[in-house]
């Protein structure tokens, strides 16, 4: 299931809603907005619609390259602070490998190629993020 | 009918609003002849547009290089490479 | 924190527990029995004080290698049913790579190392579960 | 003071208990020599030690190979290879 969305994400929840799959290992992954550099606040921007279905292309590509039974991605847009969940990611497969593997992919994934525009406030001064060549890097390795 | 323009993140900031409807010329046939255009026309959108290697673009929601085409498209969304989620 | 009982666990308690961390990136993985080969039931022995020794052990591993801000394994032992969760690990680090490379080593090295004994039942059949080459191999790619 | 002895999954089935006390002589220094003269006292035990390339053993908790001393140890743990969690 994909869901984009101004609502604060529990960790919780999600863990127990793919975990109640019932398939045999579930990998899940939880980000969060991190203090790093005195960053008081992140805004996150997405293309509705288009943003959902590009999740949901990225989804449907993880269940097929890994044979999965499920996989769940739920996105936060809006004002956030740190200690705030952007992102959670979780799969389900039959063994754990599949299932550990195409969550770091969807994760890896996200943090490139998903259509989503980053703005972090520092005291007054508001700036929007470039993208990071370390992030292509990590999503680079799922090409091959 | 008017195509609806969209734009994101500091192309939206520095054009003031997130959506426009416009009506191109026939011979506006791609997203960078469409940018040419709006440049054109505006001190605010050439500002906006001004490093063209900076915008990335979308037609009816897909994705594309800024020269695919935009004819029959009904919206054509223009933004900065995205920054993943 | 560690925690080996005969409790059924949550996921979504568990999943909450490692978030409340704080740290920028969550990784965890859920062990569910599976139904395959039509296991009826599985029945997991341990060591007590021996068993929770071993896996502070593995965590403190993990923990330095990866920088971890915390790691977490919580494990049920007893009898269990297709569905049940077995297993529980949560990793919390600054970055995600560090997360889910911790989480993926530390299940992979429960499901060889660790000091618990499988039983499995299939109609009127109980038998010991015996060592698994495949996940030897598993575990075995940490060892670098 | 006795040497108490704790067995798991099907070595503590065909011994028929989880754990006992005994007092092994001087002369058993090892794991190994523990296992023989345990064997040596009772068929029941030598029937469940009957193949020593099956079992794995633990001196006061921590895992050793079957030629670990057993001297001055208070607790000694005999198993199947662990299967993990």
């Amino acid at each position: 299931m994909i869901t984009v969305g101004a609502a604060p994400i529990d960790a919780g929840i999600e863990c127990a809603a793919i975990s109640a799959t019932g398939a045999g290992g579930i990998a899940t992954f939880v980000g969060l907005v991190r203090a790093d550099d005195g960053v008081a606040t992140l805004e996150l921007e997405h293309y509705p619609g288009a943003t959902e279905a590009a999740l949901a292309m990225l989804a449907a590509r993880a269940v097929e390259r890994w044979g999965l039974i499920d996989a769940r991605i739920t996105h936060r847009v809006g004002v956030m602070v740190p200690g705030d969940i952007v992102v959670f990611v979780g799969t389900a497969a039959a063994h754990r490998a599949a299932a550990l593997e195409a969550c770091a992919f969807l994760i890896d994934r996200l943090k490139t190629d998903a259509p989503f525009w980053k703005k972090e406030t520092r005291g007054d001064d508001a700036s929007w993020v470039e993208p990071r060549g370390s992030d292509d890097a990590a999503a680079a390795r799922w090409s091959h | 009918m008017g195509l609806e323009l969209v734009y994101f993140a500091w192309v939206r900031e520095r054009i003031g609003h997130g959506s426009e409807t416009v009506h191109p010329p026939a011979d506006v046939v791609t997203v960078a002849g469409l940018i040419d255009w709006l440049a054109a026309g505006s001190a605010v959108h050439a500002a906006a547009f001004i490093d063209r290697t900076r915008l990335r673009a979308a037609v009816d929601q897909t994705f594309v290089g800024l020269d695919a085409s935009v004819i029959g498209a009904r919206e054509v969304a223009i933004f900065p490479p995205v920054t993943g989620g």
